[in-house]
């Protein structure tokens, strides 16, 4: 069995109204110095067998066309154990 | 004299001038509550209404459980005051820890807005007084997490203890055991997801069966009143 | 998001240098700008522009925000426009306002965001919601609902559901925030929208009278207070080449592609808007759309009376990166303009903190006729604002009717060309057919994900109808007619509701205006739309244009999508398409005759688009309307006959109602395929108890209207029509059958 | 500055519409013997200076009772450089 996580972040140039309103609710409840929220995704993936070549081709185009929006979006794929 | 229900406006509430009205048309003094004051100016009752507080940018009603007049009223529905808290207020409900379970994304990951059959559990809590037990009404439900979930010892709890309001007829989103509404244990505190404060008249919605919460909860508070 | 200033240096193009140094080159072209253009703000200015006055000139002189191309066209509206005394506030302002009696107003407006919607369907729909409830907002009225009106690609197509999905959740998840109530639309698919979806949002507002707002900096000594989201770097693209010359070797935070929308902030900035308003603190108002500062700025002070001081280095900025030129010209969502008396700013100040509203005072109103920008301590603009805002180029297009156009209009749906069903059980299958196409199956996928719900109690016992129409099919047949019969049906469907239509709004969608060809469309729509309105009474109170809808030299259908707004001075008497009873009459107003080009029958079955549109007949729509009107206390319900005709209307009858109708042509001239399947204008399907046919029928024939006795409305679950070749029966759930699949399936 | 990340996982005994829907997707555009897919949020937070033990406390503390709520979630904090 694989276990592979991918993340996903709006791009660093592009508003995020979520983060925002996380970081002015931080805020409030009394964290300090808090500079800047970005709110993701994380899809955690489980395959069974191994991630062979073939698969991890499949999965790192379909986590930069379904998973994530590379129009405003960003993405990070790793592979735990 | 007629009660005083108040019905808090959070940043993002969007049903809060409906839900007043409402509470008007049965037959309670409306008084409009503002999430950053502390004054619960001597309520008898308060509705948290639908909408979407703060965007529901993190989890609906995440953010709202920690406005200062939720702290009025998290410490006052434990004492007893009737709290009735409608699609996003059943959330902010949930988060708060008033009343049991959580609210999820609906299972077809859709937002639905439909005139939704509801069968109506109990009428011994302070907000269904005036509807008899199995009584089927049609009210909007209209939400994009209106899934009800809890554990199994929670539903079955809540079961056994007669603490399921309302359940759907027609799931519209996967709720569990097809749950529309649920009650505390001392059943004045109710979290709902369908509207019914809006099918107060069959001018603005399907139906006029959901003014019924609004004349129940007066009608517990005047009887509480006289005894 | 991080807001500590990095200091950049900055190479400012002042006033001063710009004065000193004429013979600088300027990227005048690459920001969009012909050399006769560039030439004219030299003349205007009597020296070359600074880069902030060319970053504000080439946004402001750009087709979208100056109309260059339409501009000669959209006149008419006005010089056409019909005598009313509902216009309040006429074309020109953020929208149009109109009188609905007691002291009420109404301001509604149609906006297109097109192209953002394709390049991402969900932010481009939800931005495009944004965008024109800020225009409503900024006329003083509270926003009461919103439409939209949608065209997409080949039902087939495999982009198609992703375009519908985005746009679809984009609108609904905008609007649905702001606890606005979409009160319906269209929703169309055509292969010309394959590359050029549709995406057009209307918003309707209401106020007091002495609420309405206009957008003016007036009073010399008055502040200009922004508020709302801090201003980032989106939509900025075309300025960059002013950016990277001014930037060290650090260079530019990159800018965002994509404007997204925060509807939270949109929600915060209505209530502390409306809060501004009722406590009367607001002299002028903007909202910021295209063009961002650019256009409020100059906007505003060509308005008032001219003179505006700005310092932009106040202005809050979600990426402090942003240079003066791109903060004048990012269009950030979610931000106003207001020009507030020095005794209120404390005030208007708290309310905005009170809705935790970033808001800054950047500039005030000043006797000097110029609209004057610094950065610290440098000037940066000194311009006349009029010239920025409202002396933009004209252009008087060539345009010429396409030649193709007479072959087309020939090829009529003949009986040759588009055989017609022979037997009753044939016509039956094309009912179905029809009820499972993609433009008239069930919307409920789409509908359901709106809220209709919130703000129930905003009646004030009067009504308000608005409907959004068109067929562009008829556009590409004949652009004048398909202009007139986008009206004509939005027009029906507001008077089939008991109301009094009073006003219009349109979005012109057309392809490129320098194809003489497409200009020729656009011209004939404008004047179809504006000849129109003066016979309807109907004035238009506000628009947009759309151009460049096109796929290299493949042009949209030409689209004139037309908003209708109407009036019903008591609420309770509407009527709807559901009050009918078991035993009541159906009537069928209107007259029909063999009109089938363009319409969903020859579409559906033939694939077919020729021939000449139906016939357009605005007296009748007029009586129509009044009879309808002055029946309302005796009309059960009313169903309008458009796209697909009366078959499609009963059905819909049936479908959407507990009873069931048998119905027969006894009483009729024409043949029941063409009873049932023609388009033809000014008819309506109404029901009421027996014994109030003959005053209705009555009514008509005073008005010179025909109308037939079709049957009665039935206890049971059946459509059933009787033909000269035998009777139509058809089940309700017959008729649901592929009509509730089709939407979802589409979406699959 | 210091950079806390915070993941946020519906429990696994709670349904997750979102992930199964995704589970679906990358099945039928190819990916083969996807047996779980669960999707969740990231919350990446900047802070201005260093995560002393007071702002550790407080966002901790933060993290369970604002990010997540534990009648449905689990989290995960940690510290990035
Ligand atoms: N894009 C849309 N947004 C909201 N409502 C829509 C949309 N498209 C269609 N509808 C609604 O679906 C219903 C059926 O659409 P349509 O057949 O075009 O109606 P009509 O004949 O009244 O124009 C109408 O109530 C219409 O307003
Ligand atoms: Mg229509």
């Amino acid at each position: 069995m694989a276990r592979i996580v991918v993340t996903v972040m709006l791009k660093p140039e592009i508003l995020d109204p979520q983060g925002a309103a996380v970081r002015g609710a931080l805020t409030r409840l009394g964290l300090s110095g808090v500079s800047d929220v970005r709110q993701g995704k994380q899809f955690v993936i489980d395959l069974d067998g191994a991630l062979d070549s073939e698969r991890e081709m499949v999965l790192t185009k379909l986590a930069g066309e379904l998973l994530a929006n590379p129009v405003i979006e960003d993405y990070q794929l790793r592979v735990e154990d | 004299m007629a009660p005083r229900i108040g019905v808090i406006t959070f940043p993002g509430s969007l049903d809060d001038s409906d839900a007043a009205r409402a509470v008007r048309a049965g037959g309670a003094e409306a008084v409009r509550l503002w999430h950053a004051d502390t004054d619960l100016q001597s309520v008898n009752a308060v509705v948290l209404p639908g909408g979407f507080s703060y965007g529901d940018y993190l989890r609906c009603g995440a953010i709202a459980k920690f406005a200062p007049m939720m702290a009025q009223v998290i410490d006052a529905a434990r004492e007893g005051l009737p709290v009735l808290g409608i699609c996003n207020g059943f959330q902010i409900l949930c988060e708060s820890g008033l009343l049991p379970g959580a609210l999820i994304r609906n299972n077809h990951l859709h937002f639905i807005c439909r005139d939704q059959r509801v069968k109506v559990e109990t009428n011994a809590t302070s907000w269904t007084a005036d509807f008899s037990v199995g009584q089927n009404i049609v009210i909007p439900v209209k939400n994009g997490e209106g899934g009800y979930v809890a554990d199994e010892r929670t539903l079955d709890m809540l079961a056994s203890e007669n603490r399921i309001v309302a359940s759907y007829i027609g799931n519209p989103n996967g709720s569990m055991r097809d749950i529309a509404g649920i009650t505390n244990e001392a059943r004045t505190v109710v979290g709902i997801m369908p509207h019914p404060e809006h099918a107060i008249d069959s001018l603005t919605g399907p139906s006029a069966d959901g003014l019924a919460f609004f004349t129940s909860v007066v009608s517990t508070l005047t009887v509480g009143a006289r005894t | 998001m991080n807001t500590t200033p990095i200091s950049v240096r900055r190479d400012i193009d002042t006033v001063e240098r710009a004065g000193s140094t004429p013979d600088v080159q300027q990227p005048w072209a690459d920001l969009g700008l012909k050399p006769d253009e560039y030439q004219r703000i030299r003349d205007i200015l009597g020296r070359r522009p600074t880069s902030a006055e060319l970053a504000m000139y080439s946004v402001m002189w750009s087709e979208h925000c100056s109309y260059k191309s339409s501009k000669v066209h959209l006149r008419q509206f006005g010089a056409k426009q019909p005598q009313t005394d509902a216009m309040l506030v006429g074309i020109g302002e953020n929208a149009g306002v109109v009188d609905i009696g007691d002291g009420w107003a109404v301001t509604f407006k149609v906006e297109s965001h097109n192209h953002p919607s394709f390049v991402e369907p969900y932010q481009g729909a939800a931005t495009g919601v944004g965008g024109i409830v800020r225009d409503i907002l900024a006329m003083g009225a509270r926003p009461l609902a919103v439409m939209d009106s949608l065209r997409f690609g080949a039902p087939e197509h495999l982009d198609t559901p992703r375009i519908v999905s985005g746009v679809v959740a984009g609108v609904g998840g905008y609007g649905n925030c702001l606890g606005l109530p979409n009160i319906g639309g269209e929703a169309v698919f055509d292969s010309c929208y394959q590359g050029n979806p549709l995406v057009n949002a209307l918003c309707v507002g209401a106020m007091r009278h002495e609420d309405i707002h206009l957008a003016k900096a007036s009073g010399v000594g008055n502040l200009v207070v922004l508020y709302g989201a801090r201003t980032g770097g989106d939509g900025i693209g075309g300025v960059s080449v002013l950016a990277s010359e001014t930037f060290d070797a650090t260079g530019p935070a990159k800018r965002p592609s994509v404007q997204v929308g925060d509807p939270f902030m949109e929600k915060l900035l209505i209530e502390c808007t409306l809060q501004m308003f009722a406590e009367k603190l607001v002299e002028g108002i903007q909202d910021l759309g295209g063009a961002g500062l650019s256009c409020a700025t100059s906007e505003l002070a060509s308005n008032g009376d001219g003179g505006m001081r700005v310092h932009l280095d106040r202005v809050p900025l979600r990426d402090a990166t942003l240079s003066p030129e791109e903060i004048l010209m990012s269009e950030s969502q979610e931000r106003m303009m207001a020009v507030v008396h020095p005794d209120n700013i404390e005030r208007v100040m708290h309310i905005c903190q009170r809705w935790d509203v970033t808001a800054t005072v950047i500039g005030e109103v000043t006797n000097a006729s110029h609209l004057q920008v610094y950065w610290h301590d440098d000037l940066i603009v000194d311009v006349p604002p009029r010239t920025v805002a409202h002396d933009g180029p004209v252009y008087d297009r060539p345009f010429h009717r396409p030649a193709w156009l007479d072959a087309r209009q020939s090829d009529e749906p003949t009986t040759e060309r588009c055989p017609r069903p022979s037997t009753a059980e044939h016509m039956r299958q094309q009912i179905l057919e029809l009820l499972a196409s993609a433009n008239l199956c069930d919307r409920e996928w789409l509908t359901s994900q709106y809220d209709r719900y919130v703000l129930g109690n905003t009646t004030t016992g009067r009504g308000i109808a608005v409907s959004l129409d068109c067929n562009g099919r008829f556009g590409a047949l004949d652009p004048y007619v398909g202009a007139q019969l986008a009206l004509s049906e939005a027009y029906r469907n507001v008077a089939v509701s008991g109301a009094t239509p009073l006003a219009v709004t349109d979005c012109l969608n057309f392809g490129s205006p320098e194809d003489p060809e497409v200009m020729w469309q656009f011209a004939e729509a404008v004047r179809g739309l504006a000849d129109g309105c003066l016979e309807l009474g109907t004035p238009v109170t506000g628009g947009n244009v759309s151009l460049y809808n096109q796929t290299a030299t493949t042009a949209i259908h030409p689209t004139p999508v037309v908003g209708v707004l109407g009036v019903l001075d008591d609420v309770r008497t509407r009527i709807t398409m559901h009050g009918a009873k078991p035993a009541d009459a159906v009537i069928l107003i209107g007259a029909t005759q063999e009109e089938f080009a363009g319409g969903e029958w020859a579409h559906v079955v033939h694939g077919h688009l020729g021939g000449t549109p139906p016939q357009v007949n605005l007296v009748a729509e007029r009586s129509l309307a009044s009879v309808i009107r002055d029946h309302r206390h005796l009309i059960t319900s009313a169903h309008d006959l458009s796209d697909g005709g009366l078959a499609i209307a009963l059905s819909e009858l049936v479908l959407r109602n507990d009873y069931g109708l048998d119905v027969s042509f006894a009483d009729t001239d024409a043949d029941a395929f063409t009873m049932l399947f023609s388009e033809s204008v000014a008819r309506a399907v109404v029901t009421t108890a027996s014994e109030n046919v003959d005053a209705i029928r009555a009514a008509c024939e005073l008005v010179g209207l025909p109308s037939a006795l079709l049957g009665t409305v039935t206890a049971d679950d059946f459509l059933s029509i009787t033909t000269a070749d035998g009777v139509i029966t058809l089940s309700r759930a017959e008729l649901a059958e592929g009509w509730s699949r089709t939407f979802a399936r589409i979406m699959s």
